[in-house]
């Protein structure tokens, strides 16, 4: 379960996330969008406390995870980020092999069995979709791939540590159609099993991929429903003249 | 052990070795230039840096040294500022991307390692012996010219290259030529960046001894320059002779201190000037 | 018209770009032209020649042999392959011991008589071997001219002697030349490289930014200040401060070159790694900890990876450079052209022999030449340095 | 006003067209009928060629406007709101063809009497009135005026359900008129399938602004 | 498969799921005709509602479709077509609701003479083979089947055209089955509308797979 | 008029673009869509020579632009180029103010009077929609502007020397959903005096703004239709798998 209460984010003195209050469906693709700098990706990232890293950064409320709030004292930074995968706007491959890629984070949280690595590997490879492409050459750079089988290889280098969430900002927006294509169809096969939060500034994408969808303005989530609803019949007038394209 | 645990310890040794080793560092460098600074202060006066050197250099200033150093730095500006510049913009802009084109670079970069003493012994045998221009400002000045050029090509080459090709395309797409796209395009956009370069390698030329030990610099010269012909002593020459062969090394010690602090205080002034480019200037060109 | 103007603009351009490779090729004709004139040339001085008496064996000596022969290291005519004679040494002011000032009245308006003197000394003396300028040497059998080995590439960088002026015969063995620039060199790379790197870590990603934005000024101005100020801060301070530690005859040693010379590559060192580190994109860096990895992880096993080529690069570049120094170096090592057995003793470096020697050599002289050639040592060693970073970044291009 | 906004508009233009000269074409059908005139009905079957071109051509366009535009929310709702409005249109159009047939096909004229007994003549005033009604309702956007037209269809579908035993009477009393009563039935038929067509056109014209479906239930 | 072809076979199966309901429908109202069933016929009342769900489920379903992934081409072709069809089967369910109706206002059992005169049995037989038909070439894709459906409306045309001629003959010879025979007649003019509606649902298939509008054209 | 016939371009050895026969409509939209790696860039570029800076670019067959053969002997680069504007992926105005921005093609093309050269800078803003947003700060650094109002001033900047074809290399691929609808809406304002040729990742953009759209394939020009066609009832299978996602 994840949920988002009162949160408020500021970088500084601005107030970058106003009161945000959002619950999260399991197992279910969750798209964040909304203009430039309304917000998502600030959202996004903290339910990984990747903001922590940005110097300056205050945050007031609670951001529930698996029945515990992520921001209270005492919480292990690294053993949250294992549980929650993220993936990000470009392709972004660690300069090892395709299977160093993978298996750098189940290294990095001291698994050192060569076996239930070499097995942790080709598994995420399979359920990020890559594995029949690799599967021959684990032991190139992962450079040597294109950008979409580059993203993908990512998304598989997440799933080896096992998470429940998995974070996506803007996971295509770097890659051709054909590859979009691909990954959109791999997050909804991976909804399955994870629980999915997704930043995208193409809408359609947003349409095509998720369930739910939040649309976030000037740092306030202005309505949070079933895609379906948002793209047929959303509540706020706000929200429908962003979908219909007669904002701003 | 669990195995977070395990990586919070490493990270809190790793981290704190670092943070030691690099307070130590600080602390050794910070003291060198505390040290001379503390050492120089009470000797720079007006006097110092407007007066003649006298009584075996323990007493009087250090103009002359100023005025030849300032006349080299200039000297080798002048030669090495346009030639670099243009010789960048050749490459970046001109060259065909072939053989030629890397020959150049190589030698570019080659000449760029080439140790300043041999810049000092090539000199000596080009300017000074072969073109007989004897030991004198026009010899120490192209041999550091020499010795800047390379570095300035590098800096405009960098900069040029910096420089998205589609501002060229669109310049173009415009019906401009290649020349008005440089000069009225590219060049004002990597401006800042070749400025800073120059200033740059204005301090390193500035503070080079070995290149003009046997091209101009003279021991003991109590007079202006009045010709490019003419020797002249300069900053850095004059900080060695004074400290390892001076006739009276403990009483030109003063005079040490102060020369080295003098060197110090053009750096950091060359220092100031590029950052400040570097920050007023860039913020201008630099995409948001 | 705008294009003739554009053409020639692009000819002037041309003619710029080409004045780097000339000047390298000019270094190349004049540091090897005055180099290699060593090479091949006898080691005595020009117009002198060392004479034995005709009936001694001996015919050939090297110029090692010469030098312990009038050194007074070897006494004895069997140890350079002669008979089993005692070796007596005579140079041209010996001939006082000889004759008289009155039999010599005369020598110096009339060459011929001096000339038949020493000759009849060589020829009196069948264990004397004589170093005489060629002018007295009349043609005459009494006298066997030695042929001293020429200088050969071999003993130039074998040769463990270092005396470029000596008598009869100069020696330019720069094996300890070479020994004292690599012991320098490579200790200060060893004293600077995991300082700087610690630096250059502590920077990039433990310190505050605060912190940074101080420091980073501060090493960027330490890069900047001449070498001359190292060489007199370490002439002032740590000379006397290991002279004190170690309890050394004197302070100028093969360490005190080291620790200025290290003093001077670190900001050089800081900077690089530091930029190569900060080059890691972030998200690669926000990849990692996203996976769970600590921060010190990030850094070892991401960020360090990423940029070590280009601190590889740097490294190679910094030993090029300090095999390259010269003033710091000369100000503070002691300049001993001995081959070193302790850190702790004077040594001296290529470059600052070259600075320290070419003021004093004759132009043309076989000294001045050997400088040169010392010269183009540092040339080549540099090409090569060059050469090897090249490959090196052309090789990280390749991997991104 | 965006290009998307034009192209709206522009459909709506289409669509206002649409509806003008389905209620002409009904109006026609009522006089023709009433008066036998079988000029008017054959210059219906005529228009008929219109309405149907113009159908494909708002089909046409909408199917454009979905390929191209890809409109979502109220936009995406206006255009199915549109397709079905068109088609219904185009229904009105056909049975007012229809009514003209039966004027072609029928021998004698329809007697007054046969018309007022039952209610046709009030059954073409209210079905015209309900187009209008939906027409006007469609061009302001006007949900209440929509809402109207739903009241309506209750009178067609009384005089429906009485139109059996109105025509049988009717026979009864006069048994020569078969075929006119016949073709009177079909009519009567056909206008409550107007009525029907009318209410589904309001029904889309709830639905696209106010995203509510009230077809096949009883809440306004 | 997609994801994206997933959603276009849940769709094909949600139609079809409507196609056999509609034709169970006719079916039943035929039967309940024959047999004046009245029990059949107030189950087709009851089944009715579930096929009004389903077409607002299909209705729904392709509103979502074209939100969420704008289909354009054959894609946009089949969820355009898929929303007429869905609409022209709820209005076949309209009109097996509709005779269900007579059925049970009817007094009397209709008489299978007047059924065998006016080819009622006939119409039914043949409207019920061409939902059938068009069923299975929206299933497979088959536009040769779709064509054969028009030309099986020739045959209820042309029932329907001697329609009133045949009730009229028969009304003469038996003047008190007059209310029988004006329930025929409404039950044929009826049927004739469920051929032109699987004529139209034909059309919409020839338009998915060809691209081809057929609608108001006589080119096959 | 623009067309290109019996077009063969080669980068060395590699055959970039196959015999491409093509008709541009003057005044008109043409969109060229296609995977990545298909050519529509470089096709785009065959009609100002901008290929010509690639060392080793071979071209065959013509191209015509207005009744002349562009890749003849003798044919004024410049002056062809001033004929045919261009603007690319990434907002890249010159570091000039936002006036001299404009003014540059002006002042490269030899004129001088600044009088013209005022009054063609304020109706290139205007025509590009930029004029009453930025008429109080022409002085002004054109990087103080926004990304999408960037774009708009390249735009501006094309027009001020009075091309008559337009060429936009993914023009609002660098932007967010609100300024990529900006930069529509002037493309569509634009085609009514310039005829415009557009490459386009985005198919939605192609469908929204184009008339006519071009589908490249492997090098190759697969169809060449109307928009409406292309997206409603293409004639080839591959355009069709293309433009539904059925692709790859
Ligand atoms: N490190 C930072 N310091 C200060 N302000 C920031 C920082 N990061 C983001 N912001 C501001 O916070 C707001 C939200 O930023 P965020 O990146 O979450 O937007 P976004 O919705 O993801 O936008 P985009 O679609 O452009 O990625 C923006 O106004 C941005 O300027
Ligand atoms: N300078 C070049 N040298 C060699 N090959 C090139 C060059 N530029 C492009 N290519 C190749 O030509 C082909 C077409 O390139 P082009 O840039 O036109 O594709 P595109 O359709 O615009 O793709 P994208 O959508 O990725 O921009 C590609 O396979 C590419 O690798
Ligand atoms: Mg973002
Ligand atoms: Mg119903
Ligand atoms: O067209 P109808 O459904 O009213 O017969």
């Amino acid at each position: 379960m994840i949920e988002a209460k009162n949160l408020n984010l500021y970088y500084g003195a601005f107030h970058a996330l106003k009161d945000i209050n959002l619950k999260v469906a399991e197992k279910s693709v969750t798209a964040l969008i909304g203009p430039s700098g309304c917000g998502k990706s600030t959202f996004l990232r903290t339910f990984n406390r990747m903001n922590d890293l940005i110097p300056g950064v205050k945050i007031e409320g609670d951001i529930i995870v698996d029945d515990e709030n992520i921001y209270q004292k005492g919480i292990d930074v690294d053993r949250l980020r294992k549980r929650v995968g993220m993936v990000f706007q470009k392709p972004n491959p660690f300069a090892k092999s395709i299977f160093e890629n993978v298996a750098y984070g189940m290294r990095v949280n001291g698994i050192s069995n060569e076996k239930v690595i070499k097995e942790a590997v080709e598994q995420s490879l399979k359920q990020s979709a890559l594995w029949d492409e690799v599967k021959d050459s684990l032991k190139k750079s992962a450079y040597a791939l294109s950008g979409g089988q580059q993203q993908r290889l990512c998304i598989a280098r997440a799933l080896a540590v096992e998470p429940t969430i998995l974070l996506m900002d803007e996971p295509a927006s770097a890659l051709d159609p054909i590859s979009t294509a691909k990954i959109e169809e791999l997050i909804h096969e991976l909804k399955k099993k994870y629980t999915i939060l997704i930043v995208t500034h193409n809408m359609q994408q947003a349409a095509r991929v998720s369930d739910f969808t939040a649309f976030f303005y000037m740092g306030s989530l202005i309505e949070y429903d079933l895609t379906k609803t948002i793209f047929t019949n959303p509540a706020k007038q706000q929200t429908q003249n962003y979908v219909t394209g007669r904002f701003g | 052990m669990n195995h977070s645990i395990i990586k919070k310890i490493t990270q809190a040794i790793a981290f704190n070795i670092f943070r030691i080793m690099s307070v130590i560092l600080v602390a050794i460098l910070f003291s060198i230039l505390a040290f001379i600074v503390y050492r120089g202060a009470s000797y720079i006066t007006w006097d110092f840096i407007t007066k003649m050197p006298e009584e075996g250099m323990t007493k009087g200033g250090i103009f002359p040294a100023i005025v030849g150093t300032l006349s080299l730095v200039a000297g080798s500006m002048i030669v090495a500022f346009p030639l670099g510049v243009c010789s960048g913009i050749y490459i970046n802009e001109y060259a065909p991307e072939n053989g030629f084109k890397r020959f150049i670079k190589l030698m570019t970069n080659n000449l760029a390692g080439v140790p300043s003493i041999v810049f000092g012994l090539f000199g000596m045998s080009l300017f000074v012996n072969t073109l007989k221009f004897g030991d004198s400002i026009i010899a120490g000045s192209l041999t550091l010219g020499l010795l800047a050029l390379p570095v300035i090509i590098r800096v405009t080459e960098e900069a040029l290259k910096s420089i998205d090709k589609t501002y060229r395309e669109a310049s173009y797409a415009l019906g401009a030529t290649k020349l008005q796209t440089i000069v009225k395009v590219v060049l004002p956009m990597s401006m800042p960046n070749i400025l800073t370069g120059l200033i740059l390698s204005i301090g390193r030329v500035s503070g080079e001894t070995a290149p003009i030990l046997f091209t101009v610099a003279a021991y003991f010269l109590p007079k202006l320059p009045t010709s490019i012909f003419d020797q002249v002593m300069a900053l850095p020459y004059h900080l060695y002779v004074l400290s390892t062969s001076g006739t009276n090394m403990e009483e030109s010690r003063g005079m040490a201190y102060g020369t080295a602090l003098v060197l110090i205080i053009i750096v950091l002034i060359l220092n100031l000037i590029a950052n400040i480019i570097r920050h007023f200037l860039m913020k201008k060109i630099k995409h948001k | 018209m705008k294009k003739i103007f554009e053409r020639i603009v692009e000819g002037f351009l041309f003619l710029s770009s080409t004045v780097t490779t000339i000047t390298v090729l000019l270094i190349i004709l004049f540091l090897f032209r005055e180099g290699t004139g060593l090479f091949g040339k006898s080691p005595t001085e020009e117009g002198f020649t060392v004479a034995v008496n005709k009936n001694n064996p001996v015919s050939e000596l090297n110029a090692e042999q010469v030098k312990n022969i009038f050194d007074a290291n070897i006494e004895n005519w069997k140890q350079v392959g002669g008979k089993n004679d005692s070796i007596l040494v005579f140079r041209m002011d010996d001939i006082f011991k000889f004759y008289t000032e009155e039999e010599l009245a005369g020598v110096d308006t009339n060459m011929t008589l001096l000339a038949s003197k020493i000759d009849e000394v060589i020829q009196k003396n069948p264990n004397i071997i004589a170093f005489i300028s060629s002018k007295n040497l009349p043609a005459n059998p009494s006298s066997k001219i030695i042929t001293i080995a020429k200088i050969n590439l071999s003993d130039f960088f074998r040769g463990e002697e270092w005396f470029p002026t000596s008598q009869p015969v100069a020696e330019f063995g720069i094996y300890p030349l070479i020994m004292g620039t690599l012991w320098v060199s490579f200790l200060a790379i060893l004293i600077a490289l995991p300082f700087g790197l610690a630096m250059a870590i502590y920077m990039a990603e433990i310190a505050a930014p605060g912190v940074r934005n101080i420091l980073k000024p501060l090493i960027e101005l330490l890069s900047g200040i001449p070498s001359v100020v190292y060489g007199f801060f370490g002439l002032i301070v740590i000379v006397p401060l290991l002279q004190k530690t170690f309890d050394l005859p004197v302070g100028e040693t093969g360490l005190a070159g080291s620790i200025v010379l290290a003093i001077m590559a670190l900001p050089t060192i800081i900077t690089v790694a530091e930029d190569s580190i900060r080059n890691t994109p972030v998200s690669v860096k926000e990849a990692s900890l996203a996976l769970g990895a600590s921060h010190w992880q990030t850094i070892w096993r991401i960020m360090i990876p990423y940029a070590s080529s280009g601190i590889t690069a740097a490294v190679i570049l910094g030993i090029g450079r300090a095999i390259g120094e010269t003033m710091a170096v000369l100000m503070v090592t002691g300049n001993a052209a001995v081959i070193p057995h302790t850190i702790l003793q004077p040594m001296r470096t290529i470059p600052a022999t070259i600075a320290a020697e070419l003021g004093e050599s004759a132009k043309g002289g076989m000294h001045y030449q050997a400088l040169f050639a010392l010269g183009c040592i540092l040339f080549i060693i540099t090409l090569v340095v060059n050469l090897t970073v090249e490959m090196i970044s052309k090789k990280r291009k390749q991997n991104r | 006003m965006t290009h998307l906004e034009e192209e709206l508009k522009e459909l709506k233009q289409q669509v206002t067209k649409m509806f003008v000269l389905v209620h002409s074409q009904l109006e026609k059908s009522y006089l023709s009928l009433q008066n036998l005139d079988k000029d008017i009905a054959h210059e219906i079957l005529m228009t008929e060629k219109r309405v149907n071109a113009l159908e494909l051509k708002i089909d046409l366009d909408c199917e454009n406007y979905l390929a191209l535009y890809n409109p979502v929310a109220v936009d995406l709702r206006y255009v199915l709101a549109v397709l079905k409005i068109n088609s219904n249109l185009e229904r009105i159009g056909d049975i007012a063809e229809g009514i003209a047939r039966f004027v072609i096909d029928s021998s004698t004229t329809f007697s007054n009497e046969l018309i007022m007994h039952t209610h046709t003549n009030q059954m073409f005033d209210v079905s015209l009135k309900m187009i209008q009604d939906a027409e006007d309702a469609f061009i302001n956007e006007d949900t209440s005026l929509a809402r109207i037209v739903f009241k309506q269809d209750v009178i067609l579908d009384n005089i429906n359900i009485n139109a059996n035993n109105n025509i049988i009477n009717f026979i009864k009393n006069n048994p020569d008129d078969l075929e006119q009563c016949l073709h009177i039935l079909s009519t009567i038929r056909k206008l409550e399938r107007v009525g029907d067509q009318a209410k589904n056109i309001a029904e889309e014209i709830i639905f696209y602004i106010e995203a509510k479906v009230i077809k096949h239930s009883r809440k306004l």
